[in-house]
């Protein structure tokens, strides 16, 4: 399998959520997009390190692990971000009851 | 065209189309359902490429913890109705071209990058003992230092939690503001 | 170490005068100061003194190649002359004037006395830029602190023009020093550069001439300088036009004939002719003013606009005559605002159509106005006679520009404006009835007459035997001659 | 010898310094005897240099044209000295100047014994400023003639303009009176340009201004013919500036504001003869440049008849006198340019005596009359003012030629060699003598003739002047009968024209007539014949006064030909327009203009930039993406 | 090492701190020690002591010029504490735990400024953010401050989605997260790797606030509680910058065919947006929000060219500047109106406090003797020493540009008459300020103080 293909599908997605981030207002659907966007990435890398450990073959049968650990990883700081991200809006919401982001316009200028 | 490049090609697909629903959908709710939908394919697209481990912990973590999570606050906030006021429609169009843009430059930046191929189905680096066993042998510091990330997070979501007076309300930004209205002329 | 005291003792008389708050302490506090100053100059100056003690370099600012390092040369010898000189004029001219906060008004004077000294000795293009801005600061804090009401504005757009320029004086040091062979700030090393080309020249010399140009300031470049010296106390102002004005000629004569000879010379017709249009416009312009003190700004400018004239036509004598009247247009000018504070002070206003018949009542300050006065339109026996006489001989003689005689035409035509409106002045100030302002006019007291006999009995010294001066710079300007026509000739010749 | 010289100039500026500084201490008397003593001694010591020149190291005449150039040159210090060039403060006394020297502190000593008297009136310490100014004039008169290169003679050159400037301005409180000084002032400057640019070019091919580097032969090879003309020309130029030729003469007849003495002594016998002056010295380079010669004979005759013809109806007494002079100077060049140098120096020489006398003369007839200076407010004063008439009337005849007076000798001479030269200048000159003997004694007539038109309180108090104006007034009068000797022609005795082989060590005698004696006779003859005529005429005219008639003719002369209204509209005022324009448009609007307008660009930059922080997440991401892709644009599509 | 686990530890201590401790005092005093052991470990490990062995297997190296960055950015830190650390109890509730997320921050600056590998790279990013957005939320009570919060993490997570698709791209190119092996394949430059580079180089552009990626700057520096903008604007925009040197220098400097323009670009931008936009402004603290921006721009110059000297630079415009902010921000924080007349005759009533805010002000702006204009000084030798000249001159007439809001505030403090409102401060804070002060004055006259560390 051509590793193209798997480039040209994770962009698609990591551009999907980039998309999303630009159109839709709900803090949280932004937020969402943007957990697409890390996914997105996570796949590619998994696919590299498909693609380095054959390239490597036995002369280094761990060649390939550090992506996947990077995922793992990626996922820790995901998680993290995701409670703090949650918290925030919801504090948000408790003040203003909504979740628009574009009544977020206080500070501008 | 084996069963592998089938199995591909249709996760591609239900993996595209449901990330496209989890952007269009106008109803929060299905929104997230759609992107649990994402993962699981996903996680179809690493075990395809033996990441097994990858594969479980992103059902677990995502499809299963963060989802979850979205949906309570969802609920919680029970925006779970076709409510979301949408944006004007140049913003959005306007939007789904710039994204459209960089999706066309990247395709065409990377188009040229020279072909490797990655057969699927064998090797078993994505077994967790190779995984874990790089992870604390290697990945150690890395590993510790994402424990203070965690325990920041932690105090962060303490800190927002906690409970505090109301909000007074705020004048300093409307002075500032109608002060940049009649700016004095300038000193030049 | 002489010239290290040339500056250090005014910083530290500065810094120390901040802290004394006491109105009548502080000035004769600074007052000792700059005679002290003085001393240390005069001393400098002495053809006795030997030449290690005038200089001074240690390094500095860690790994950049700069050396702290300060040399008295010609030049520098007679412009910290002129520095320490003016300062205790100054001091005395103004003493009648109050100032609020004196202690911080004196305390900048004098840091500003420190940047000129620093400026004309530093011998390292990092050190040069350092006093220059030092120079400039305290200004800033003077004019915009202690100015006329719409001091703000006109320093600020005076401090920002300025600035301007020397940030890109900066860019054009910088560009030299990295075509330095030896990676080097000092100003020899920069000597050694008059062999570079074509754009390695051009583009430094603008910039470079760019700051000095508005410092001078030459005209296009020159609008700065009424309003602040308008808006701007008066003893600030005789600080600005008496010195800081010579900081721009200073730095053309140092920081560009010598080093970007070549652009110097391609260049120099069009700088030549910008000279030219500045003389005479600001001379027509000075028959326009009504307030003294933009008569005279304007006035400086054509001055200065023929001291650019000169230093570009790159002969021994015109560039002897350069250094000559920047002493004399100095002492001149000084002289010159003196009486201005006197008659705004006395008589409240400096509209030539609100003053007038003064003479009769005040034969002091009028006579001496009048010498002031002839000696800024250059008449022989007046030290402004025998610089302006030596530019204007070099000019003529420039074997450097086609043009010599159409410059030097056109420039002396402004010997006849200066006569026309500074005779103009003296007669609407002084001569004719006297109004209801002037009626009951008070002649001037002592220190005041005592201040500007100083001045001038020098116009008159040195204006009649003007040769100790002139010895002073002779090398100098020898050395500056043979070393852009080496320069020159090497680069034509092939 | 050194010294002594030294202290002919020195001695007025002592003069100047002590009547200048101690003006309020000293008593009026003691003023009049400093200014007056020191001129005295100067003149004394003029004396004594003018019979030892030979000492000094002036040449002398051996025989015929044969001479030695001596080198009188009396150095003191240097006054600039730099690099090739030395411009020593050295003193030339040689022939030429020297005789200046007695002319100037001669006269200028008789004019300060008058003034004392004249000036009495004045507050003391204006008294004071009045005498230091005169003596700073002598002082920098001497420092004019005495000068050894050209820098000291210009140093003496704007030395006397101040002066004038000064004295003219001298009663400040009025106004017209300073705008006159300033006007005498600038037009002077505009004189002295070109004396300096005439100076600047020597430096140039010369490296030098001393008179024995640039005025030899020798140097005038290092000259080539186009530098020679140009430099002549320039040095006319400063000429014309100071000795009131056109174009700048109209600050002459202004300069009268001054106090009379001072139109003697500057405006009539000294400092207006410093063109002549500084043109006979540099006589060598003069030759050598035909085409100026031309152009000065021209300007020379032209001025002569302008002024004479506007003297004609002029009223005011001094303005008479001061047009004459220009028309007298007019005279003086027109020799020059005939390369008669000698003849104009002893034009030079008579013209102080008798327009000193004339101008003195007048003074004594205003202070008679208390101020009043309108002869058409004068008359019968004959009977009055018998020394003053008197003296006046030999005045009168000196200027107009009558033999055997002064005058009579030195327009002869002029007129000679304008006719060998010229023979429409000379045409010009004898009309112009016709003029001149009619306007001055038209003048005599009206002020002495006839019975007195002025109010009743002057009439009164009309009285002969005191003894210290008179003195002087009789002593010019025999200098001005007598004057005219020492350089009589060939043709009336043998060994006559003492001057100019007294001369000819500064100026070479190349043209001693070369016409018939008969012819001369004849031109003689008519000279005189038409200035008797003249006056004759004048007399038949003015003998009883009435009011003359107006006809365009006369109106253009009383309005001096509209000469300063058209200066007015052709130069100053169109100057000050520009300059008002230039102020409002160029400076403020356009130059500062663009200056403030970058600061006003940067500020509306600012006010439109903010428009970019919208506070909308949104807007502010895709704003990210969108640079993204350019970006990305730019690195792969565009580079490559 | 030691900064990162005396930093981390103390992180803790301070969580935990908040139970034990009830009085904001002792919480102070305990978060002052902290702070200052952590700074004597920095020291140390930079005199070569380190106390901890700990084998990184090359994903951190403390060299030099990690360790000096630390210890100016844990100095900076400790002056930010002794001048502002009282104000942050009006803030909120949780005291003790604000301290506990600066240590943390600081943790996360130690990472970023000794990275060896990408991943490090990015967690160290991320351990500085999250922080962050809890302080810029942490005045809960203020709409502008939620607000500034959730726009900070929006867009900052979007940031960091970037940097990993470029990681992601980097690693499918060379196959290593490791910056010196980056450095090393030579297997050409493979369009993935340029693309990848390019997207860390713009979400590093945002995290540094670079335009065109700064939007989110102004909004939340002045959305922020003033206290954390003081140490937002300063040692984590600082830290950021280090990041990116040690990145670019480390990973991309051989292909730099690729990026300098694109960096020239954004260089020029930044400077021009963020100096012309400062010119309008009202706010002394939005002011101060842009000015940061145009500071940026200026230090981008060091990645520009990536010289020795570009280093050097860095750090001492990374002290220069933090120390000049965080001072003006101290005496901000004090004041109630935080817009330019609210500074109107400020000298009358503080003539010291405004003297040292002077120094600052000159500082910023880069007038000789003050440390600030010598950092400036080297970014542009370093700039023409690559050869950009017009980079540099366009660099320094934004410079001049700068002078003119800068010394809108000192008018406003010395020319201008008006009610200076009263603020009260403290000995200690006097004498903090003129340390400061003179500080900057000395690194202006003597770098070497500073930069002698990096070679000794």
């Amino acid at each position: 399998m051509d590793i193209k293909y798997y480039i040209f599908l994770s962009v698609a997605l990591f551009v999907m959520g980039i998309i999303g981030v630009l159109t839709r207002r709900n803090a949280i659907i932004i937020f969402m997009c943007i957990e697409l966007m890390l996914n997105a990435v996570n796949l590619l890398l998994v696919a590299f390190s498909k693609m380095h450990h054959l390239a490597a073959g036995v002369a280094n049968p761990n060649a390939g692990s550090e992506a996947q650990l990077f995922v793992f990883f990626i996922m820790v700081v995901a998680a993290a971000e995701v409670s703090v991200g949650l918290a925030i809006i919801v504090m948000l919401f408790r003040n203003t009851h909504s979740v628009d982001v574009n009544f977020l316009n206080r500070l501008k200028h | 065209m084996g069963i592998t490049q089938i199995l591909f090609w249709a996760l591609s697909i239900v993996s595209l189309f449901s990330a496209l629903m989890v952007i269009t959908s106008k109803n929060p709710v299905f929104s997230v359902l759609w992107l649990i939908i994402t993962f699981f394919t996903i996680s179809g697209h690493y075990i395809l490429l033996n990441a097994q481990f990858l594969a479980v912990v992103n059902i677990i973590v995502y499809a299963g913890a963060i989802m979850v999570l979205f949906l309570f606050v969802i609920m919680l906030m029970n925006l779970s109705k076709d409510t979301e006021p949408q944006k004007s429609k140049w913003l959005k169009l306007a939007g789904a071209v710039a994204g459209g843009c960089l999706l066309l430059v990247l395709v065409a930046a990377l188009r040229n990058t020279e072909a490797r191929m990655t057969e699927l189905g064998t090797g078993e680096i994505g077994l967790i003992q190779n995984l874990g066993h790089v992870l604390f042998t290697e990945y150690v510091v890395p590993f510790e230092i994402a424990s203070i990330l965690f325990l920041s997070a932690m105090i962060g979501a303490v800190v927002i939690g906690k409970r505090d007076v109301p909000i007074p309300v705020q004048k300093e930004t409307e002075k500032i503001k109608e002060m940049q209205e009649e700016m004095v002329g300038p000193i030049l | 170490m002489i010239v290290l005291l040339l500056f250090l003792m005014p910083l530290l008389g500065g810094l120390a005068s901040f802290f004394i708050k006491e109105d009548r302490t502080v000035r004769s506090w600074a007052l000792l100061a700059s005679f002290i100053t003085l001393a240390f100059a005069i001393v400098g100056s002495m053809p006795s003194t030997n030449a290690s003690s005038l200089e001074f370099s240690t390094p500095w600012m860690g790994t950049l190649n700069s050396n702290f390092a300060l040399r008295l040369d010609g030049m520098g010898k007679i412009l910290c002359l002129l520095t320490a000189i003016a300062y205790p004029i100054i001091l005395i001219s103004t003493w009648k004037t109050t100032y609020r906060k004196p202690n911080n008004f004196f305390g900048l004077m004098l840091l500003t006395q420190a940047g000129l000294m620093g400026v004309f000795t530093s011998m390292d293009a990092l050190v040069f830029y350092f006093f220059w801005e030092l120079a400039l600061i305290p200004v800033y804090f003077l004019c915009s602190g202690w100015g006329g009401e719409k001091r703000i504005q006109v320093t600020f757009k005076f401090f920002i023009y300025t600035f301007t320029g020397s940030v890109l004086m900066l860019i054009a040091l910088l560009y030299l020093y990295f075509l330095t062979p030896d990676k080097s700030f000092s100003i020899e090393s920069f000597y050694r550069l008059a062999e570079i080309k074509g754009w390695n020249q051009t583009l430094p010399f603008w910039l470079l001439f760019g700051a000095f140009a508005v410092k001078m300031p030459i005209f296009p470049f020159h609008t700065w300088q009424p309003d602040t010296y308008e808006q701007s106390p008066t003893a600030v102002t005789m600080v600005l036009s008496g010195l800081m004005v010579k900081m721009g000629v200073y730095g053309i004569i140092r920081w560009v004939l010598p080093v970007v000879s070549t652009a110097a010379y391609s260049w120099g017709d069009v700088v030549s002719t910008m000279a030219v249009i500045g003389i005479i416009y600001a001379s027509i312009l000075a028959i326009q003013q009504n307030d003294l003190k933009r008569l005279i700004a304007y006035s400086s400018i054509a001055h200065v606009g023929i001291m650019a004239l000169a230093i570009f036509s790159e002969t021994h004598l015109a560039l002897q005559g350069v250094m000559m009247q920047m002493f004399n247009h100095g002492i001149n000018i000084i002289g010159l605002w003196i009486v201005v504070e006197l008659i705004e002070r006395q008589f409240g206003t400096r509209k030539l159509s609100e003053l007038g018949g003064i003479a009769a009542k005040a034969p002091a300050l009028t006579i001496l106005l009048v010498v002031m006065a002839l000696a800024n339109i250059s008449l022989p026996l007046t030290n402004a006679f025998v610089g302006e006489f030596m530019m204007f001989a070099g000019i003529f003689g420039s074997t450097l520009t086609k043009y010599n005689v159409v410059f030097t035409v056109l420039a002396l035509l402004s010997i006849i404006l200066a006569a026309v409106y500074t005779l103009t002045m003296i007669q609407k100030v002084f001569f004719g009835p006297a109004n209801e302002r002037t009626v009951n006019a008070k002649d001037i007291n002592l220190g005041e007459k005592l201040a500007l006999s100083i001045l001038v009995i020098m116009v008159f010294a040195f204006g009649v035997y003007p040769q100790p001066l002139l010895n002073i710079t002779d090398g100098y300007a020898q050395s500056i001659i043979t070393n852009s026509t080496k320069v020159l000739s090497q680069t034509f010749t092939k | 010898m050194k010294n002594l010289i030294l202290l002919i100039p020195l001695l007025p500026f002592l003069g100047f310094l002590i009547n200048g500084l101690l003006r309020k201490q000293l008593s009026k008397g003691l003023i009049g005897v400093i200014g007056s003593g020191t001129v005295l001694t100067s003149f004394l010591i003029s004396i004594y240099a003018f019979l030892n020149l030979d000492a000094i190291g002036g040449g002398k005449q051996i025989s015929g044209s044969a001479r030695i150039i001596g080198n009188p040159v009396i150095h003191y210090f240097d006054f600039i000295n730099v690099g090739s060039l030395k411009i020593p403060f050295a003193f030339q006394v040689d022939q030429l100047s020297a005789l200046f020297l007695l002319i100037i502190t001669g006269v200028g000593f008789l004019i300060h014994v008058y003034s004392t008297a004249y000036m009495h009136e004045e507050k003391q310490e204006h008294f004071g400023r009045y005498f230091s100014y005169l003596n700073l004039f002598v002082f920098s008169m001497l420092l004019l003639v005495m000068g050894a290169n050209y820098v000291i003679m210009f140093i003496g050159w704007e030395g006397v303009g101040l002066c004038s400037y000064l004295l003219i301005g001298y009663w400040f409180k009025n106004i017209d009176y300073t705008k006159a000084a300033k006007k005498a002032f600038v037009m002077n400057r505009i004189g002295d340009l070109g004396f300096l640019l005439a100076v600047f070019w020597i430096i140039a091919k010369i490296g030098s201004v001393n008179y024995s580097d640039v005025l030899t032969t020798a140097s005038l090879a290092r000259f080539s013919s186009g530098d020679i003309v140009g430099i002549t020309l320039l040095l006319f130029l400063g000429a014309t500036g100071k000795s009131a030729q056109i174009p700048l003469y109209t600050w002459l007849p202004d300069a009268m504001a001054g106090p009379t003495p001072v139109s003697a002594l500057i405006h009539a016998a000294t400092m207006v003869t410093a063109g002549i002056y500084m043109i006979a010295r540099s006589n060598i380079l003069f030759t050598a440049a035909p085409l100026t010669l031309n152009v000065i004979a021209i300007i020379g005759g032209a001025t002569a008849l302008l002024a004479a013809t506007i003297a004609l109806r002029q009223n005011d007494i001094k303005k008479v006198l001061a047009y004459s002079t220009v028309s007298q100077l007019g005279y003086m060049f027109l020799a020059l340019g005939m390369g008669a140098y000698t003849a104009a120096v002893f034009h030079v020489m008579t013209h102080a005596f008798f327009k000193a006398l004339l101008f003195l003369g007048s003074g004594s007839v205003i202070h008679a009359v208390s101020g009043q200076q309108d002869i058409r407010y004068m008359g019968g004063l004959r009977k009055k003012l018998p020394i003053t008439y008197f003296t006046f009337l030999i005045g009168c005849l000196a200027i107009a030629g009558i033999a055997p007076l002064s005058g009579f000798f030195s327009k002869d001479a002029i007129l000679l060699s304008a006719f060998e030269h010229n023979k429409v200048l000379w045409a010009v000159g004898l009309f112009t003598a016709g003029l001149t003997a009619f306007y001055m004694f038209r003048l005599l007539f009206i002020t002495f003739n006839g019975t007195f038109r002025g109010t009743e309180e002057q009439r009164h108090h009309i009285h002969e002047s005191p003894v210290a104006m008179t003195m002087p007034l009789l002593i010019l009068a025999l200098l001005s009968i007598a004057g005219g000797w020492i350089n009589i022609p060939e043709v009336f005795i043998q060994g006559g024209e003492r001057l100019s082989h007294f001369l000819s060590p500064v100026i070479a005698v190349g043209e001693s007539a070369h016409i018939a004696h008969s012819t001369e006779w004849i031109l003689i003859g008519l000279t005189s014949a038409v200035s008797i005529i003249a006056i004759l005429i004048a007399w038949s005219l003015y003998k009883k006064y009435s009011d003359e008639k107006e006809t365009p003719l006369t109106k253009a002369l009383v309005n001096k030909w509209y000469v300063d209204e058209l200066y007015d509209t052709i130069i100053v005022s169109p100057l000050n327009k520009f300059g008002g324009f230039v102020n409002r448009f160029i400076e403020k609007g356009t130059i500062d203009g663009l200056v403030n307008s970058v600061g006003r660009l940067v500020n509306y930059g600012s006010r439109q930039m903010r428009w970019l922080q919208s506070g909308q997440v949104g807007n502010y991401v895709l704003l990210m993406v969108v640079s993204m892709v350019l970006f990305f644009v730019l690195q792969f599509f565009l580079r490559k | 090492m030691n900064a990162l686990i005396f930093s981390a530890i103390s992180g803790v201590l301070m969580m935990f701190s908040g139970f034990a401790l009830k009085s904001g005092k002792a919480i102070r005093t305990l978060a002052h020690l902290l702070l200052l052991a952590t700074i004597v470990a920095t020291a140390m490990e930079l005199r070569g002591i380190p106390f901890f062995s700990i084998k990184t297997t090359g994903m951190l190296q403390f060299d030099h010029f990690a360790l000096l960055f630390t210890l100016i950015a844990a100095v900076s830190t400790l002056v930010f504490f002794l001048l502002s650390s009282k104000d942050m109890e009006k803030v909120g509730v949780s005291y003790a735990e604000y301290f506990a997320l600066i240590f943390f921050v600081l943790s996360g600056v130690v990472i970023a400024s000794a990275f060896q590998s990408l991943l490090l790279l990015f967690l160290g990013i991320e351990i500085i953010s999250i922080p962050l957005y809890i302080l810029t939320g942490s005045d809960k009570r203020s709409l502008k401050s939620n607000e500034a919060s959730l726009k900070y993490f929006l867009m900052g997570a979007f940031s960091t989605g970037l940097m990993l698709m470029g990681i992601a791209l980097i690693y499918g190119a060379t196959g290593t997260f490791s910056t010196a092996l980056i450095q090393a394949s030579k297997s050409g430059v493979p369009v993935l790797l340029s693309t990848g580079m390019l997207l860390l180089l713009f979400s590093l552009s945002f995290k540094v606030s670079a335009a065109p990626f700064h939007f989110w700057t102004p909004d939340v520096y002045d959305g922020a509680p003033t206290v954390f903008t003081s140490f937002m604007a300063t040692v984590v925009k600082a830290a950021g910058f280090i990041a990116f040197m040690r990145l670019f220098s480390d990973a991309f400097r051989d292909i730099g065919s690729e990026w300098k323009l694109t960096v020239a670009i954004i260089v020029a931008a930044t400077l021009f947006i963020g100096n012309i936009t400062a010119v309008f402004q009202q706010s002394v603290k939005r002011m101060l929000a842009y000015s940061s921006i145009a500071q940026a721009g200026f230090m981008m110059l060091a990645v520009y060219s990536l010289t020795a000297e570009a280093k050097e630079g860095l750090l001492l415009y990374g002290a220069a500047y933090s120390l000049a902010t965080i001072g003006i921000f101290a005496v901000l924080i004090k004041m109630k109106d935080y817009t330019f007349e609210g500074f109107n005759g400020f000298a009358k009533q503080q003539p010291l406090v405004a003297a040292t805010l002077v120094i600052f002000l000159l500082s910023l702006a880069g007038i000789p003797l003050t440390a600030g204009f010598l950092s400036k000084f080297l970014m542009l030798k370093a700039t023409v020493a690559a050869g950009n000249m017009w980079l540099a001159v366009f660099a320094v007439l934004m410079a001049a540009v700068s002078v003119y809001y800068y010394f809108r505030l000192l008018q406003a403090m010395y020319f201008k008459e008006g009610r200076a409102q009263a603020i009260e401060v403290t000995p200690a804070f006097k004498v903090t300020l003129i340390g400061v002060a003179a500080l900057t004055i000395i690194l202006g006259v003597y770098p070497n103080l500073l930069l002698y560390w990096l070679y000794f």
